[in-house]
């Protein structure tokens, strides 16, 4: 049915391959894929030709696993899927079971459940920034963006249990009260963030290799950001307005202002643009929240056992990465029947072919660097 | 005032009149043995800097457990990689993969004859000194495209076609701004060079042109020697490590000490073109000033400007992002060797006209 | 004109670059800024949040008492398997019988830490702990047994 | 567009279509053979329904469902479209030449439920390696091996 997959060939034993082709392998060790992403790279000199993603290395199958969890368990495994905003996929998991429920989420929970969002976001966009400088050159930002993201861990450390799988969000709400001393903590957060934020204007944005280096590489056009099912930062930075925050609001967004941040220019530095606008847009959101957060329950009563009526539920939130979509079909009993998760790197990577066809290898980094592509995300 | 002149006339005049005419071999033996040492040291050392002024301009600690302050980590790290299996692919050209790291170790240590460390100290002082360390820097290309081609790894390979399109086109722009300094002290002996400094460095007395050769000469050589940000050749998110993928244990760490002993030459030759090489500070008819200068020994002059242009290349390093392969031609190309061409012309203008200080 | 776009492109990109080498040159030389925690070192003034889980234990009291009645609530709550609960009859003073625990088996090979086990405890027998240092030589030493040898069920928990 | 100008236009397009409108969003059913005509017409629109953005299969031990969510990039127009495919022999065309985003879906899709797509440039496995037998998300698949029964 399906021609066998030819890992490593050049143009000797490949007839596919023409005169000075060469293939080589991008992972699954490589220190650009940040995961276990495996790339079959047909090169001609340092021109790309073509892109062949292999994946699965780490693919766990969740979505059979949430086939055999009941609705309290299943959230949890979320958080391994895009670890990086597991607080977001909990949440995502939490309101498609609620709009299974009908139950009404207490304002509390709701505030603690943005504030918690919002601060995911940055620590994910901080921990790109990061990540994606070091894969063109530059190590240092790296630990520059991690001491900021030290402190979101410590914040959620305090509050959530754990540092980067919460689990956190309940069907109802959320599994415990703030921590005391949440709010201050936060608030020094916001001004170290804004004090430290600048460094990556001399550091990265503003330095010349940089630029160049992403300036009018990578162009995904607006028309085939829509077609590949691009979401999140890599779409809107070609000019798709597809903030689910804005325009499908969940959980209380549609009562804060913030705004959406658009660029049209759809290449590698308007991703990273829309990426920094973002984690101001987060601050401002937090800002917003912060000194009034609500009294009240943050859970709201549930039984222990739940059960899902018949039926089908889909809810889609925004994580760091973009659109993630849960998609619940239940038969009426404590599991769900079939669970699709709509993950955002998945049809990002898609595009990854389209974009980085005829540039160099040099710019590959700069691309896939742009996408912020999560590995587990993209297995699931 | 402390000095190795008087030690090395010591030296000599004692082997002379206990072993008569093999002086010459053995004399030969230890500066051999010195300099081999040197090298061991200097890798040493300059691992532990390059890690330590990483570390701190990462706002981290660096090495800090073997050994006092982590004094010892690089001698760890080299215990371990001599016990390391030193791997061979199997479809790789055996000899030309074995000989590549020696190549390479080869010429850095050719590089060290002509350099001088301190008031006569110098190995050779060959009258073509510059032109020496030029010529025999471009060598160590070879093996680099050596153990990328014979590697049998397309990683490996495509570094070392980068390398080479690196170091041949920067070769241009360090030669015209070294050609600047030979222009202006009249000679290609290191010695001469050094001397014409007596009044002031070249640095300060060639007025801007002389400035701008130091930039360039000091973008250049970063690129010669593979550093960040044109460190192409091994870029490491690209080609995981570039020409040296293949090799492991001891292998690899002669390619490891090549780059850190040809960043050591390569500041050498700049602080003794720009900054007068052990001559210290010295300012035209200040004489009080020049006396106290000189009470500071002169290898402490040598080494301290060395390993600020070291520290002023690790510097660069860890700030900058990494440059693709046609930006990098194109900066040499379109910008450093017009500016250098010119400036050139500058300089020998100033040179004719006698109008530096 | 074609010369001065040249010399102001050159000056911006050099100027450009060192904004940046200033930044990491003020951090090189204020050391202060340095963030490491020296971790095998400073474990006795290491604080975890008491909220931080680390693992399942199950507290007892001084005189070897401890609150759980084996109903597996925890058991059923564990997405896992990671914990096992073993029931016993034991005989109440009257002369009834009576469910109890036996043996708690815990996992932390297989646990998540996701605590679902400790909000579905409905005698707040089972509490998370701060302990991260899990490591061991044999797997084997991961399988836990909760409950102190014996010990029995605190007074009036039900 | 409300959901009953919707079901008139969907019906305009393809009298052969049913339609659910008690759910959130108005639900179609297509028969297979319709799928793809049916596809490019409401790919085109009004209201273009260009962005899909959930692709996936159902595993009804009787017969498998292949699900399309899709929604419109300008306008907030939503509709999911089942196909209902037969069991033993699953096949349909792709649409990976209308939504390129259906390329990788497919493919999961395929691997995953054994569901062949028409057409579809690179129809190979992606996640799973190659020598894997069976399809893992239906509900009859059993691994002795991997699967732990809690």
């Amino acid at each position: 049915m399906y021609a066998e997959t030819q890992i490593i060939s050049s143009s000797e034993n490949n007839p596919q391959l023409k005169e000075g082709q060469l293939v080589i392998n991008v992972g699954p060790q490589h220190p650009a894929t940040h995961g276990v992403l495996h790339l079959v790279i047909t090169l001609e000199g340092e021109t790309i030709v073509k892109i062949e993603p292999h994946l699965g290395y780490i693919h766990r199958s969740i979505e059979k696993m949430s086939e055999s969890l009941s609705y309290r368990q299943f959230i949890y495994v979320t958080s391994r899927m895009d670890y990086l905003s597991a607080h977001i996929n909990n949440l995502g998991c939490a309101l498609c079971v609620e709009k299974g429920m009908q139950i009404e989420v207490p304002a509390r929970a709701q505030a603690i459940r943005i504030i918690m969002s919002e601060l995911t976001r940055i620590a994910s966009h901080e921990l790109w920034i990061g990540a994606m400088a070091m894969d063109l050159g530059a190590m240092t930002p790296f630990f520059y963006t991690f001491r900021e993201r030290e402190t979101i861990n410590d914040i959620m450390e305090q509050t959530c249990g754990a540092r980067l799988t919460m689990n956190y969000m309940v069907p109802g709400g959320v599994m415990y009260d703030l921590h005391p001393e949440f709010v201050t903590r936060v608030r020094a957060f916001i001004t170290q963030f804004k004090d430290k934020v600048t460094e990556l204007e001399d550091l990265v944005t503003n330095n010349i290799i940089f630029r160049n280096r992403t300036e009018g590489i990578g162009i995904l056009s607006k028309e085939d950001a829509i077609s590949f099912g691009c979401t999140g930062p890599v779409a809107r930075a070609s000019g798709v307005d597809g903030d689910i925050r804005k325009r499908f609001p969940y959980t209380g967004y549609e009562q804060l202002d913030f705004e959406q941040c658009l660029h049209q220019a759809g290449d590698s530095f308007a991703r990273y643009i829309v990426r920094i606008r973002e984690m101001y847009q987060s601050i401002r959101i937090i800002e917003q929240l912060i000194d009034q957060i609500p009294e009240g329950d943050f859970q709201a009563k549930t039984k222990a056992v739940i059960k899902l009526p018949k039926g089908e539920f889909y809810t889609r939130v925004e994580t760091a990465r973009g659109e993630l979509g849960v998609y619940i079909i239940s038969e009426g009993g404590t599991t769900p029947y079939r669970i699709k998760y709509r993950s955002p790197g998945f049809s990002n990577l898609s595009a990854l072919d389209h974009m980085a066809r005829g540039s160099k290898i040099g710019d590959l980094m700069a691309t896939m660097g742009t996408l912020d592509l999560v590995i587990p995300d993209i297995d699931r | 005032m402390f000095s190795f002149q008087q030690w090395a006339a010591q030296i000599h005049s004692f082997l002379l009149e206990k072993t008569g005419t093999y002086t010459l071999l053995i004399e030969c033996i230890i500066i051999g043995i010195l300099a081999i040492s040197l090298f061991a040291i200097l890798g040493l050392v300059l691992v532990l800097m390059e890690r330590k002024v990483a570390a701190h301009i990462q706002i981290r600690m660096g090495p800090n457990r073997v050994g006092p302050a982590g004094m010892l980590q690089t001698v760890a790290d080299t215990l371990k990689l001599l016990m390391k299996e030193g791997l061979v692919p199997r479809l790789a050209d055996k000899f030309l993969f074995n000989l590549a790291p020696f190549l390479v170790m080869m010429v850095a240590m050719m590089l060290l004859a002509p350099i001088a460390f301190a008031r006569g100290v110098q190995i050779w002082d060959i009258n073509i000194g510059v032109l020496y360390i030029t010529a025999v820097s471009s060598v160590s290309v070879i093996g680099v495209m050596m153990a990328g081609w014979s590697s049998n790894n397309k990683f490996a390979m495509l570094g070392a076609m980068r390398s080479g399109a690196q170091i041949v086109s920067y070769e241009l722009s360090a030669g015209f701004s070294i050609l600047c300094i030979v222009v202006l002290s009249g000679s290609l002996q290191i010695s001469d060079i050094i001397a014409s400094q007596e009044s002031g460095w070249w640095l300060f007395r060639g007025h801007i042109p002389v400035l701008i050769a130091f930039v360039i000469y000091i973008i250049a050589v970063t690129a010669e020697t593979n550093r960040a940000p044109f460190d192409l050749a091994e870029a490491e998110s690209e080609l995981t490590a570039g020409f040296h993928t293949e090799y492991s244990g001891m292998r690899f760490a002669l390619f490891f000490l090549a780059e850190y002993i040809n960043i050591f030459i390569v500041c050498a030759l700049g602080a003794t073109l720009f900054l007068g090489g052990w001559m210290p500070l010295h300012i035209a008819h200040w004489d009080g000033f020049n006396h106290l200068m000189d009470w500071i020994p002169s290898s402490v002059w040598f080494m301290g400007k060395t390993f600020f242009l070291i520290f002023l290349i690790m510097w660069f390093r860890w700030t900058f992002p990494r440059l693709r392969v046609d930006q990098l031609l194109n900066l040499e190309w379109k910008y450093l060797l017009p500016i250098g061409l010119l400036n050139l012309l500058l300089v020998t203008w100033i040179a004719i006209k006698g109008w530096h200080f | 004109m074609f010369i001065k776009e040249y010399i102001k492109e050159v000056y911006q990109g050099v100027s450009s670059l060192l904004k940046g080498m200033k930044k990491t040159g003020y951090y090189f030389f204020h050391p202060s800024e340095i963030i490491t925690q020296q971790y095998p070192d400073n474990r006795h003034e290491l604080k975890l949040p008491e909220r931080f889980r680390g693992e399942v234990v199950m507290a007892h009291d001084d005189n070897n008492e401890h609150a759980c009645t084996g109903c597996t609530a925890c058991e059923l709550a564990c997405p896992n398997g990671t914990i096992k609960i073993i029931t016993k009859m034991d005989l109440t003073p009257e002369g009834k019988k009576k469910k109890a625990l036996d043996t708690f088996i815990y996992h932390l090979e297989l646990c998540t830490m996701c605590n679902l086990c400790i909000e579905a405890c409905p005698t707040n027998a089972i509490q998370m702990a701060q302990t991260f240092e899990h490591s061991v030589y044999d797997r084997n030493k991961l399988t836990k047994k909760l409950n102190q040898p014996n010990s029995k069920i605190r007074e009036g928990v039900e | 567009m409300t959901k009953e100008e919707m079901i008139t236009w969907i019906l305009g397009i393809e009298p052969a279509a049913t339609t659910d409108d008690t759910g959130e969003w108005l639900v179609v059913q297509v028969p297979v053979d319709k799928w793809k005509n049916f596809a490019a017409c409401i790919h085109k629109g009004p209201p273009a329904l260009d962005f899909l953005f959930c692709l996936t299969a159902v595993d009804w031990k009787t017969h498998l469902c292949v699900v399309y969510h899709l929604r419109s990039s300008r306008t907030d127009e939503t509709m999911v479209v089942k196909v209902q495919l037969d069991r033993d022999k699953p096949q349909i065309d792709t649409v990976c030449d209308i939504w390129r985003t259906a390329e990788f879906h497919e493919r999961e899709a395929f691997e995953m439920f054994g569901i062949t797509f028409h057409q579809h440039p690179d129809l190979r496995k992606l996640i799973l390696p190659d020598d894997f037998n069976g399809y893992p998300m239906r509900k009859d698949f059993e691994d002795p091996v991997n699967m732990i029964k809690l």
